[in-house]
């Protein structure tokens, strides 16, 4: 009788320490979220979380001086699409800095962005750009230099699936891009490349950080296929004398597009800060930021200061080998199309 | 006594076998984890941890834990009693009928809530209009990690309470005792110990889920990040370090369950060695 | 509603709380369980059954269908095993360390599958503490559809000991001595006569092994490798439609997961019914 | 087959479950273990049986069946039948199929052809009168017939000796009745030899040729029923056999007093406590010149052969049980609240319970 008294009592002591417990974290969080008065969310690419990290403080010093308001900036990432996508089912960005243009226009089509985004800022409302280039091991043992010795039979590669990444899709539209210029759109030999090219991938992470640890962490194959901007970050983080760097003759111009996420904005009362931001990211002061981390960008003076870092490289855009993003997407990534063709075993 | 495989060949046989492949299998990757968290020293670690991010997203799991556990545990009680105590048409359907998150893989589970609740969905827009946001902010992960701890305090009820019959629960009643005190006085004292065990299953469940708070959270460092996605997303920024510094926190919130868990068992066991 | 006042009456009712205890049951399944479910069917009324097939077995999905099944499978069956020696171990004999094994066991339900797939993906990986011991005897796991299966095992193990566990525990020790006065050798006793007691617990616990495995994203996904036709699993083919915006497709993919999980766990649960009715006599 | 056990003590942790003991035990006998819970007699059977070890140390003990050393001998090896007491009958098995169990599990080469294990099946279920229920599986069977299953099993392996662990216990009293009766038959028709365990003194006193009185570990008494009843070696056998009236008084110049009671008894001066077997106890209207020991009647029983009638006085501490014939009972015209005077026919007397050596009585 002692006993079972005894332990009911415990049973509701530990009840209702859960119960206070509850409380007080909840009042926690709720006091964190309440601490700030305007709050700007930018809906990213996962890998840009340390640029904008970096970025942000700028900004938020810069407004601050301008307009005397302190602001909060948060950050979301994840895959772009998947980023698009949450917007679309509800997720209050108010701005998108995005890693391609296809997620972007998603939402001009679902009404959130302005149709005529690309004309609301310079270049194609895209501040900075980048290439596909190669990460290889010291002394690049494969003696790998342009797209073509990738579908060399003891190559292997290492880059994201075009499926779920859109860093995968831009290293797909590269080859492809590529071997449309080798091979004069001769589409047979065209796709007998691609089909090599994509046998040769020893790992298809779903993400472009995923790739990367298999490349470096678990030391898989013997090239990684990534932005230009991402191979050198991953070079001076890993250090530079296990690997080099191979910016291919030939590459894709890979735009890093931006939107005021309209609807978004205005419903935060941020429409302003949006705007600001987006144009932030043009100022020379970012952009010199921008390159330091490896991104090439517009301004004249940043672009010569950092002539040396950026190889000078015949980048083809999307719309001059595929027709436009729609078609590139149609006829190569949605189910069924050539993608899914190539790999059928 | 004699029993089956009591030959000491074929115990120690099966005992090392079992010590081995469990040392290999399970405790192997327990270690590794710490070994990677602390592969750069502690201060690295801590450094990971003391980090606001991270202790943000320790403050939002544990929150979202302590108010799934509430929830789950009226849900699982309710049902067990409903379904032992009572027979109606439909008992086997709604016994089956928890096992759906079961039978569904979390990432399916975050989208179906995210098609109903998100902005396109029909229940989303109408709360859109009405400036009430679900998916993307706590509720949403709350939520979702509601619809997949459900079955589990059920789930552990269900077989004890069928197997103790209501004979006490009748004899209460005829000696005049209301629902509620048959319930705290006679019923609940038998369950006790697996209703605990139902909880620190829950609780388990709802701080690690991944998959279907990852499709509902929006993922917002320092906002719906849940300690999971704080994680994937260190990893994710090269910092394995800082991932394996959360995924250490999240094993010793693990150990400290199965602690507890192993405790109670222990008490249990003692409680019923006295009767 | 006169129906609803016969079985109301009914000589079951005695207990109090019926009706409170259904209101709580039917409102918490309809709302957080059956109302997102309409989701799914809503997103799969908008494809004609051509589109809905067309989706379902397309060659590659086919393809993950056939690794996740075969992964899951093998899995199952080796948690089968292995989940029996345990299981066995823990209630038969005493030894330092018990214990802490039988804490062991809950492990992969308390560890965070993300953290359980990122763990194996590092031990297993060619440069890994296992990786680098197993590759050498070219014996690759990670990024094979051999770390899928172990991803598997490694997140359904305690199933299988947790339900052979109780079963075995209940065993009056009175079944080994008569087995044993009779002359059968243990083998021929353990096959023969325990034996036939577990297999229900042992094909549920196999059972719910499988279906979890069908379902398991996190822990996978990072040591699958993913390479189409090879070692992609079909979560991740739903992962894939989702991020293509294809909600539809995602959901077709996930209704056949769903209808076949549920369908096993429906068969395993009249399996057990009829099985624990035939040997607790009853209405056999 | 002859059973000798040799020293044969047995500990668990701390506890000394069996002092050393000695036992034989014929061939062809049928012998009971009886005692109070926890006196070592399951222990013995199952040491017996093989299902525990004796101690090794500080001596070792030794197990003979006939000429055959079996204290190293695995059970199943031991070829012994054992029946359990909840009958331990495979539950997934048919009634067929848990008989045939100790034949099937023959190595190959001992191993009857199917044919014959067949045929030695249904003589087994013919002999307890179960053919018709062959195919049935445990559960569909009410307890009298899962213990018959139980004993065909283990009769079907053809053991050298065959040991029942509280065989009826379970069983309600008239189904007790039928399978002891027939037990003793089949007994006598096959002969083997067997040891059975039970706590119930009347059913090891109808069924054995010789009953092994235990208690503590030890046994007491072995002896064949009778010898047990007339002359029980000490207090606790005397006890345990069959219900006992007690008379506690002191002993002056040859008369026993307690309170108004009084008995003429040949002892020493001295505290004194008899004890008397209820048919010892006659019962009359008057008190006679040997004794004055008034009583009062508390309760009547009429059923069975003779009368049984419960006794109260202010000079007992409990009740007295006297067993009298319906004659007497007519004649005296015995109610509840009537005043009779007892009369010992006979009492028994142990003045150590502890040194177990003397038993006395006289004859009243």
């Amino acid at each position: 009788m002692m006993r079972s008294t005894f332990s009911r009592t415990g049973l509701r002591r530990s009840l209702l320490a859960a119960a206070i417990g509850t409380a007080v974290a909840a009042t926690a969080v709720s006091n964190t979220a309440m601490a700030q008065e305007r709050e700007l969310l930018n809906s990213s690419y996962d890998i840009a979380r340390e640029l904008f990290s970096a970025i942000n403080p700028e900004f938020q010093a810069w407004w601050q001086a301008e307009h005397g308001e302190e602001i909060a900036i948060s950050q979301s990432h994840g895959g772009s699409s998947a980023q698009a996508r949450a917007i679309m089912q509800g997720l209050r960005a108010d701005v998108v800095t995005f890693n391609q243009v296809t997620d972007v226009q998603v939402l001009a089509d679902a009404g959130l962005v302005a149709e005529d985004w690309q004309e609301a800022f310079d270049n194609n409302a895209s501040p900075y750009y980048s290439t596909t280039a190669f990460l290889v091991r010291k002394d690049n043992p494969k003696g790998i230099e342009s797209w073509d010795d990738l579908a060399n039979e003891d190559v292997q590669i290492v880059f994201p699936n075009p499926k779920t990444s859109g860093n995968g899709r831009y290293t797909y539209l590269a080859a492809w891009g590529f071997a449309e210029n080798e091979f004069d759109g001769d589409e047979e030999q065209i796709q007998d490349f691609m089909r090599t090219f994509l046998r040769n991938v020893a790992v298809f992470d779903t993400g472009g950080r995923g790739a990367t640890t298999s490349f470096i962490e678990r030391g898989i194959g013997d090239v990684l296929i990534s932005f230009e901007s991402e191979v050198n970050n991953i070079r001076s983080e890993y250090g530079s004398d296990d690997y080099e760097v191979i910016v291919p003759p030939v590459s894709i111009l890979a735009e890093f597009p931006v939107a005021v996420v309209g609807e978004n904005a205005e419903r935060n009362g941020n429409s302003d800060l949006a705007q600001s931001y987006l144009e932030y990211l043009y100022r020379e002061d970012t952009q010199r930021l921008l390159a330091g981390f490896n991104y090439r960008v517009h301004d004249e003076t940043v672009v010569a200061e950092f002539a040396d870092q950026f190889p000078d490289t015949e980048l083809f855009e999307v719309e001059d080998v595929f027709g436009s993003w729609e078609e590139a997407m149609e006829n190569h990534f949605e189910g069924g199309a050539l993608l899914d063709q190539l790999q059928r075993r | 006594m004699r029993r089956i495989g009591d030959a000491p060949a074929v115990r120690r046989l099966l005992i090392g076998a079992a010590l081995l492949l469990s040392a290999l299998f399970l405790l192997l990757p327990l270690v590794a984890i710490f070994a990677q968290a602390f592969s750069q020293g502690v201060m690295v670690f801590w450094a990971n941890v003391s980090n606001t991010f991270t202790l943000h997203a320790i403050g939002l799991t544990l929150v979202i834990a302590l108010l799934t556990i509430p929830v789950c545990l009226v849900f699982g009680v309710a049902l067990a009693w409903l379904v032992t105590r009572f027979s109606f048409p439909g008992r086997r359907i709604l016994q089956t009928l928890i096992d759906i998150p079961f039978a569904v893989s979390p990432v399916v589970a975050g989208l179906i809530y995210l098609l109903l609740y998100g902005r396109n969905g029909w229940i989303g827009s109408w709360l859109d209009t009405h400036d009430i946001q679900l998916m993307f902010a706590w509720p949403g992960i709350l939520m979702v990690t509601i619809f997949v701890t459900c079955p589990f305090v059920a789930r552990e009820l269900i077989p004890l309470m069928q197997a103790q019959g209501s004979r006490e629960e009748e004899a209460a009643v005829t000696l005049g005792a209301g629902g509620w005190t048959t319930f705290r006085r006679v019923t609940l004292p038998n369950i006790r110990w697996a209703l605990l065990y139902g909880i620190i299953l829950t609780n388990a469940r709802a701080v690690g889920e991944f998959g279907a708070v990852s499709v509902v959270a929006g993922a917002i460092r320092g906002k719906t990040n849940t300690l999971p996605l704080h994680l994937e997303q260190l990893y994710q920024d090269y910092n394995a370090v800082g991932a394996f510094a959360s995924a250490a926190l999240l094993a010793l919130i693990a150990l400290l369950t199965l602690a507890a868990k192993a405790g109670l068992e222990w008490r249990a066991a003692r409680q019923e060695a006295f009767l | 509603m006169s129906q609803l006042a016969l079985w109301r009456s009914g000589s079951a009712r005695v207990l109090p709380g019926f009706g409170l205890s259904m209101g709580i049951s039917v409102l918490f399944i309809s709302l957080v369980l059956l109302l997102p479910i309409t989701g799914l069917f809503g997103q799969l009324a908008g494809l004609s059954l051509a589109e809905y097939w067309a989706i379902i077995t397309e060659g590659r999905v086919v393809a993950s269908y056939m690794v996740t099944i075969g992964a899951a499978a093998v899995a199952a069956l080796v948690n089968a095993v292995f989940g029996l020696l345990l299981a066995w171990v823990l209630v038969r004999y005493e030894f330092p360390g018990k214990r802490l094994l039988d804490a062991l066991m809950d492990l992969p339900f308390a560890l965070p599958t993300a953290v359980a797939g990122i763990t194996l993906a590092t031990l297993y990986a060619g440069n890994g503490w296992m990786g680098s011991l197993l590759e050498p005897l070219g014996f690759q796991v990670a990024y094979t559809w051999v770390g899928i299966a172990l991803a598997m095992a490694f997140t359904s193990i305690p199933f299988v000991v947790r339900t052979v566990q109780p079963v075995l525990e209940d065993l009056p020790a009175e079944v080994d001595e008569a087995a044993m006065s009779l002359g059968a050798t243990d083998g021929v006793a353990f096959r023969r006569v325990i034996m036939p007691h577990l297999w229900p617990a042992l094909v549920t616990g196999t059972g719910l092994a499988f279906v979890r495995s069908l379902g398991e994203f996190g822990a996978i996904i990072f040591i699958a490798g993913n390479m189409p036709y090879e070692t992609e699993i079909t979560a991740l083919m739903i992962f894939v439609k989702l991020q293509e915006y294809d909600y539809a497709g995602a959901s077709a993919i996930a209704s056949v997961v769903l209808f076949v999980s549920l369908a096993l766990l429906l068969a395993i649960n009249i399996w057990q019914g009829r099985f624990v009715r035939r040997l607790h006599g009853g209405k056999g | 087959m002859s059973i000798r056990l040799q020293n044969i003590a047995k500990h668990f942790a701390n506890t000394q479950a069996l002092e050393p003991i000695n036992l034989d035990i014929h061939e062809g006998e049928l012998v009971g273990l009886l005692g109070p819970s926890g006196s070592g007699k399951t222990t013995l059977l199952r040491i017996i049986a093989g299902l525990e070890s004796a101690d090794r140390s500080p001596q070792p003990g030794k197990i003979l069946f006939g000429d055959r050393d079996v204290t190293n001998v695995h059970v199943r090896d031991r070829r012994i039948g054992f029946v359990f007491q909840h009958y331990a009958l495979f539950r997934h098995m048919s009634v067929y199929d848990n008989v045939a169990f100790g034949l099937t599990v023959m190595p190959k080469k001992r191993r009857p052809s199917n044919g014959e294990i067949r045929a030695r099946v249904f003589r087994l279920l013919e002999m307890v009168q179960l053919q018709h229920l062959a195919n049935r599986l445990p559960a569909q069977l009410s307890g009298g017939q899962q213990q018959r299953v139980s004993l065909a099993r283990a009769l079907a392996v053809e053991p050298d000796v065959l040991l029942l662990d509280e065989p009826f216990g379970a069983l309600d009293a008239k189904v007790r009745q039928d399978l002891r009766r027939w037990l003793r038959r089949l007994h006598e028709e096959l002969n083997f030899t067997s040891v059975f365990v039970t706590h119930d003194q009347e059913e090891a006193l109808e069924l054995s040729d010789r009953v092994v009185v235990m208690s503590n570990g030890r046994i007491e008494q072995i002896d064949t029923p009778e010898a047990l009843y007339r002359s029980p070696i000490n207090r606790f056998v005397f006890e345990f056999l069959g219900d006992v009236n007690h008379l506690e008084g002191n002993v002056h110049q040859g008369v026993l007093t307690c309170g108004d009671a009084r008995l003429n008894v040949d002892l020493p001066d001295g505290n004194e406590e008899l004890l008397l077997r209820p048919h010892e106890v006659r019962l009359a209207e008057q008190p006679s010149a040997e004794s004055h020991l008034p009583v009062t009647i508390t309760a009547i029983s009429p059923v069975g052969a003779e009368v049984r009638v419960e006794l109260e006085a202010d000079w007992l501490a409990k009740p007295w049980l006297a067993t009298v014939r319906h004659a007497d009972f007519e004649q005296l015209q015995m109610r509840r609240g009537q005043r009779l005077f007892a009369h010992p026919r006979q009492w028994h007397r142990f003045p150590n319970a502890e040194s177990k050596v003397t038993e006395q009585s006289r004859v009243a």
